[in-house]
């Protein structure tokens, strides 16, 4: 179909159909709102369902129920609206229900604003919601890896039964670049016998439910869960690396703000610094092993988020104190220039700690 | 020998956890011989709510899902709508779970038109948590959190669901019934059966709200819990159909 | 090749489809795009503008610090823009809106009538074709064809009585700036 | 002749079979089932009539009834 | 020269972000005069809420908090209840804000009886977010969430939330007004006053429902509004009062 | 008053009465349901209020506006109702608003099961709500320490105007021990002058807020947040030890868990082992410097948790590789043994890991 | 004689004003204001009535009318 | 000295408060306490049971692995507690509910037909103090003072018309095992 001009939350939409989504409960929010116009108008043509939620709430607990019945489904917020999600998320998690939860992030806490931001990281692969649970975590750069990584990540909720989030900010949302959509494997959705879709024929009740009275039992089901993550985090690290080969010192980014760090590497490179970067695609699991790897090698790590730091939290826990780590940070919806950034790292390529 | 009665095989054969003389029990056995009697039970799927009834998947001979406090209704919108149409979803919801932190899953559905039925248990109190005031609690009552009795001026006054969910237009069918007696015990089945039939003709959202006891939380014995419903409950809640519109979508 | 445009203006002068219009030109040419809006509160009114990156090689950041051109469409813009252009660089303006006096003198400024010329032209909604005419001719990063292209896309089938004036106005642009 | 059972083991003990029978034939047993509650029990079953009032109102359908088939002269 | 009208020292002297003709802007006016006439603008908290009028607090001359979105009455129910009695408390809330996901926080205050004044925005859509479908959206209308016109079958039907809270015996004072000419804005004015009355003689609950345009996101002119206003509007949701009982809890 | 015996609850509903808080808008869920029975019933003895809200994302905005007009004010939950409180959570935090928030756990994730748990260690003090916000946490593990700690709490939101988290568990809440109320600092109530409660007689209007559409005032309201918990790092540190003056091994835990982990420490030290225990009470800020400072002397960390292992990253951030660290946790609400834990100390003390 | 004052600056052309004047004397103006909107403007004051059905309707709260004290004859 | 004490039974036979006595008479003797209750999923009905813990030193861990003394008040309790006793640490059983065999020789069992003693006394719900009259006696951990003191607090103002059957029932108690 060649390659289309459009904007990153309709990418996601797009991208999702493809996957074989034909259902997605959503509300409103600024920088995501184009993603529930686009499926408002794209789901009917594929005979699928557009549901406006009355609320975040309402829609995560319709995702509950249309993937405790059996489909893939989507639904998708930005930072306030996502913390409404986050009991629902738990009792996906604890249900064993796939689903793909896009969050569209935007400058907080509060009600903040509606530029771009990442500053809901921890609350995407640490805390959000009660219990002890994850949620893998992709957080594509571009809008072409977004077509992939909406793929993958249905893939990934079908094929451990849990719930998946997509992580963009305002800007990713935003944005508009050429794309391609190609045909994957994750297209195939497997049979789920597990669903709740009445029993006529297949025998006796089925349910779904994440209450466990008896500790003996509830433990249980966080064991398996364990497993569940182990196998994950053996399976599904995704990280993307620029120029690591000869580096002496890594930026670590994601998302939207790694590509302003590509363009800056780049423009210290033409100055014979010898510096990479290297990008969690992944944020859980997380590629620890992967920044380990490099630890020999380098003696700077320099961490940019849009937030206050939050990742640089995991990328310490990797390294383990065998590398300096220095963080650079905007917040508020700001976004970091290639200018600054260039200078950030010039100086702490000369050895100078922020 | 006829069989009279014989328990309803729309009950998986087990123990429930109710409290001796719960009607949480009577209404359970309602709503499986609809489903059992309509031939409904394979192709149904219930809703289990957050309060007594949480454990009601492990009761109802059909395949159940359970719900996070008060989004019975959103879970079941997802799975009816993704769902063929012939199948039948309910939700069966205590009045903490459908009339307190469940208030805009309830309208939301009703105002959708969802074509589901919903099974509304009031007891006037929450069960499960150890006898906390609900918002159908009565003027008066003394419950864990209004040891004085609910007063009007700090805890505001009861809210009667039925009338205000019929006062949108996307609801079709909604009862009111007890269950303090056999005579209306049974026009409880009755009510049960028209809203599933409505739901079975795709006309849309139904609702049974049923006075139940809570013997328990209340401080009465099972007996004395139905006479409260009949005399403190139903002066407040009366009883009826307080929509009966069936309406389609395509007429309005 | 690369150039980096900042539009801006007032909500509803039609600045994030003039950069709709560039992008999906420069996609058709084979180039690498990228389009980002940026926005005030105000649902309507208020200011908006829009970057927009075309490249031969990978778009890396979006966003634009230093804009090798800016398009505005007010005086707001011009006093916010004016000063970020890079050196060398264009600064094309509606003359009819903006009036503020250039303090640049490393740059190329193209005050153009646009509003004024589109009127002539018997539609005033054209003016930004004007402008972009003017614009493509001055950094022949773009071909006509590929916007007449993009035109066309975006019109979609309900306008196509547009073309003609539409084109009109690209060339009264491109001639301006000969 | 039995007309009602009662499924012991499900019993509850509430009495609101015991407050409904019209013909006051069912009460609570003196000992205890495996749960710990005294089980109803039925007096006697002759004066059953099978109107299954206790059954309609036992809250854990712990109680069947039957009638005896073509029997059309009413129990008592 | 004698001042037949000016600029209510209600409204801080600023410029609003509002879209031109909107008329969130008439009603602000209504409010701020309203309050400066009752001389209680130095004891009055607003509550801003998330939709267009989230800036209000900057807008509005008294004290001023900003609510999540959908919770502005809860917020105004721990402002109200923890401050002495004579303060004056109010919401300026938006239909997608009051009746969507607040739909929760605004039944409960009225059940409650809440001695609070709402004033709330109902433009049939969701302005701040770009135009997207409200529950209050008409059937037939055209959202970028309903692009083919709201359908009763999936988006259901818009709620009357005026009548629907005029069922809850908390609530004190409703009335639904308009604002599509002179005359209906002064009705509106007149409505407003009474609610802050009701509130100020600790009567309860009060709420104006005032029908409000969107001329941006409905894609017609500021005029044109006022005119689908009337015509399509207010046959849906009829004006005029449906509560006034002027409540006070000890009488129950 | 001389000692009483009340349930954990109850003692932070008088602790907090005691601390001058007169408001407390909750919500029933087990296990803290007797504080909020506790409440309703204490409060109009002190002409205060208790509102049941309709739910707990209710009650944490009742406690938003009530905290905006200047009052002391507490609410309550358990895990998944305090997944729901997340939204509002992070709007206390933006705005500024002081607050007591009290998490008495349970066993997740989803609806799980009513017994103790401590699987919300990384949404209190991590995740939880979107955006860069942190709230102190403060976790006690006798009943005791709740009267010393709640009121703690209170001093703490006032004094940082921040929201801060009382965090227990199904154990601590529900189990009685005799407790003695003294009166302190803390129920000192400082005046504040930001409050919204009309302009009478103090000029022009104030406004609560969290938005900040500007992305350069919404990063100057981010800087300052980070320089008040800059602050609050400094100075908020609470930590226990236990035997550590010869430990060559340390058992870090908290809360309920910490008192089991003391009971089995004697045992073992009384088979010569040099065991001693490190427990965190303010779990953010966490007493990272404490933790360090212990690295040289030790050759063994052992975290016991009642959850899959959340604070162990906290301790490894801590530690950064110097000593090796094991992780013990119990889920679904079990409570691990002294005899369990005897075993696993015996077992990593003869230099065995996990 | 001024009968109504527009606050140019704060006006957004909506054309409320001129919907609603029943004299028919307010226009926009040829000109942007400095948000970009062309302001209201009176054609001819002295056929004002002062009925303030402008300044009713405007949303921005920019119109400010006045009316000739003692002056009980009628404009127009 | 230390007891650590569980006391289990069906929901409503008043073990939580069994506890709660044991733990108020302990605390008023000086002596440190701690109570903890686990209940099944059934407000009422069901099992329940109670940990206390009296000690001269600080309870660490409230929670009871070995308990040095289990009341029993009925027979699923017996199954379950039975094998947890300590070597030489007390049963005690209400005879008339539990009537299981039992299979530990290393302990000291007490079955008290505490229910037949109480009706004797004229209230069959004084049954549990039977129990724990018996249960200070064996163990000494407790003044019979400190449990009348406990019962006055427990019992309050109108209750207090209770008090001589409730001490009837505790001595009675206490004779059993002397
Ligand atoms: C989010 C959340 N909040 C609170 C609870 C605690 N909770 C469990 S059941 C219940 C109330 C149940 O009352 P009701 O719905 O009336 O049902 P009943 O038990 O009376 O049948 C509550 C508040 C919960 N599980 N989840
Ligand atoms: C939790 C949350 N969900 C969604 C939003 C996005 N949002 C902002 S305003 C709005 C709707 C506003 O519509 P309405 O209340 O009708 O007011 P209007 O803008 O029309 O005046 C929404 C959904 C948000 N800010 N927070
Ligand atoms: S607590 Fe009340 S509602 Fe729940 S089972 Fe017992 S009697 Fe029924
Ligand atoms: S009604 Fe049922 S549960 Fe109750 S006593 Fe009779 S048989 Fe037993
Ligand atoms: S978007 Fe609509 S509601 Fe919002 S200010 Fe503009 S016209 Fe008014
Ligand atoms: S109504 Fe007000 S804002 Fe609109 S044009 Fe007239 S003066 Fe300007």
């Amino acid at each position: 179909m060649g390659k289309v001009l459009m904007k990153g939350n309709e990418v996601i939409g797009e991208a999702a159909i493809l996957a074989g989504c034909h259902y997605f409960f959503g509300y409103p929010i600024t920088p995501q709102s184009e993603l529930v116009a686009y499926m408002a108008k794209r789901l009917p043509e594929v005979k699928g369902l557009f549901l406006q939620a009355e609320s975040e709430v309402s829609a995560i607990n319709m995702v509950y129920g249309a993937s405790s019945a059996g489909v893939r489904v989507m639904t998708s917020s930005s930072s306030p609206g996502f913390s409404l999600k986050q009991e629902g998320i738990s009792y996906l998690a604890a249900a064993n229900l796939p689903a793909v939860i896009v969050n569209i992030a935007r400058g907080g806490p509060g009600l903040g604003n509606i530029q771009p931001s990442q500053s809901d990281y921890f609350q995407v692969t640490k805390g959000g919601g009660h219990g002890d649970y994850y949620t893998p975590v992709l957080a594509p750069s571009t809008l072409q890896e977004i077509v992939d990584l909406t793929q993958e990540a249905f893939r990934i909720a079908d094929q451990y039964r849990t719930p998946v989030i997509l992580l963009g900010d305002g800007m990713l949302g935003q944005m508009m670049e050429p794309v391609e959509f190609l045909k994957t494997d994750n297209q195939i959705v497997i049979d789920k016998e597990w669903a709740t879709t009445g029993t006529k024929g297949d025998g006796s009740p089925k349910t779904i439910t994440s209450l466990d009275l008896n500790d003996v039992k509830l433990e249980e089901r966080n064991c398996k869960l364990q497993e569940k993550y182990k196998l994950i985090r053996r399976n599904e690290i995704k990280v993307d690396t620029y120029l690591m080969e000869d580096a002496e010192m890594a930026i670590v980014a994601y998302g939207t703000v790694a590509r302003i760090c590509q363009s800056a590497i780049d423009r210290v490179r033409d100055e014979g610094m010898k510096i990479g970067l290297i990008r969690p695609i992944s944020l859980w699991p997380y590629p620890t092993d992967v920044i380990a790897s490099y630890c020999e090698r380098l003696n700077k790590i320099v961490v940019v988020e849009m937030s206050a730091g939050q990742m640089v939290e995991d990328v310490r826990l990797s390294v383990e104190g065998k590398v300096p780590i220095s963080f650079y940070g905007r917040t508020g919806g700001i976004i970091p220039t290639v200018e600054e950034l260039v200078e950030q790292f010039q100086m702490h390529g000369n050895g100078v700690l922020r | 020998m006829k069989v009279v009665f014989e328990r309803s095989k729309g009950l998986l054969n087990t123990e429930t956890h109710y409290c001796p003389g719960c009607t949480h029990g009577i209404i359970h056995r309602l709503v499986a011989e609809t489903l059992e009697e309509m031939d409904v039970l394979e192709q149904t799927i219930g809703v289990a709510s957050v309060g007594c009834s949480v454990l009601s998947y492990q009761y109802f001979n059909c395949d159940m899902t359970q719900a996070a406090h008060g989004r019975a209704p959103a879970v079941a919108t997802g799975i009816k709508r993704v769902l063929p149409k012939d199948r039948i979803v309910f939700t069966y919801q205590g009045d903490g779970d459908l009339a307190s932190i469940g208030m805009g899953e309830i309208v939301h559905a009703a105002a959708r038109g969802e074509n589901i039925t919903v099974i509304f248990v009031n007891n006037a109190i929450y069960g499960m948590t150890g006898g906390q005031m609900a918002p159908t609690s009565l003027l008066g009552q003394r419950t864990a959190t209004s040891p004085e009795g609910r007063q009007p001026q700090t805890q505001g006054l009861p809210i009667r669901v039925s009338e205000m969910l019929a006062t949108l237009d996307g609801a079709s069918y909604i009862e009111r019934v007890s269950t303090h007696d056999v005579a209306h015990v049974m026009k409880a089945k009755k009510a049960i059966r028209k809203a599933f039939l409505t739901q079975q003709e795709e006309k849309g959202f139904s609702m049974v709200e049923v006075l139940s006891t809570c013997p328990t939380n209340w401080g009465l014995n099972p007996e004395e819990s139905l006479q409260w419903v009949k005399q403190e409950m139903v002066p407040y809640y009366p009883l009826g159909v307080y929509k009966d519109r069936q309406y389609k979508g395509e007429e309005s | 090749m690369k150039e980096e445009i900042i539009i801006a203006g007032f909500g509803g002068q039609g600045v994030m489809s003039m950069g709709q219009l560039l992008a999906f030109a420069g996609m058709k040419q084979g180039k690498e795009v990228s389009w980002l809006p940026s926005y005030g509160p105000e649902q309507r009114g208020g200011t908006a503008n829009v970057s927009v990156v075309i490249s031969d090689s990978k778009v890396g950041s979006p966003i634009i610090d230093s804009p090798t051109t800016v398009i505005l469409l007010n005086n707001p813009s011009f006093e916010k823009f004016e000063k970020k252009v890079v050196p060398g660089g264009n600064i094309l303006t509606n003359g009819d809106l903006v009036n503020l006096p250039c303090k640049r003198n490393d740059i190329s400024l193209f005050s153009i009538q646009a509003t004024t010329i589109a009127e002539k032209l018997g539609n005033h909604r054209v003016a930004g074709m004007v402008i972009l005419g003017a614009f493509i001719e001055k950094t022949g990063i773009l071909s006509k064809e590929s916007l007449v292209e993009a035109l066309l896309h975006v019109l979609g089938k309900e306008k196509q009585h547009l073309i003609p004036v539409n084109i009109a106005a690209l060339e009264s642009g491109m001639e301006m700036v000969l | 002749m039995m007309r009602i059972i009662i499924k012991e083991d499900y019993c509850k003990g509430c009495s609101l079979c015991i407050a409904f029978c019209p013909q006051e034939i069912i009460q609570l047993a003196n000992r205890l089932n495996r749960n710990g509650y005294r089980p109803a029990e039925v007096l006697d079953q002759n004066k059953c009539t099978s109107c299954a009032a206790c059954a309609r109102m036992c809250p854990d359908s712990v109680i069947s009834v039957f009638r005896p088939e073509k029997n059309k002269i009413k129990a008592s």
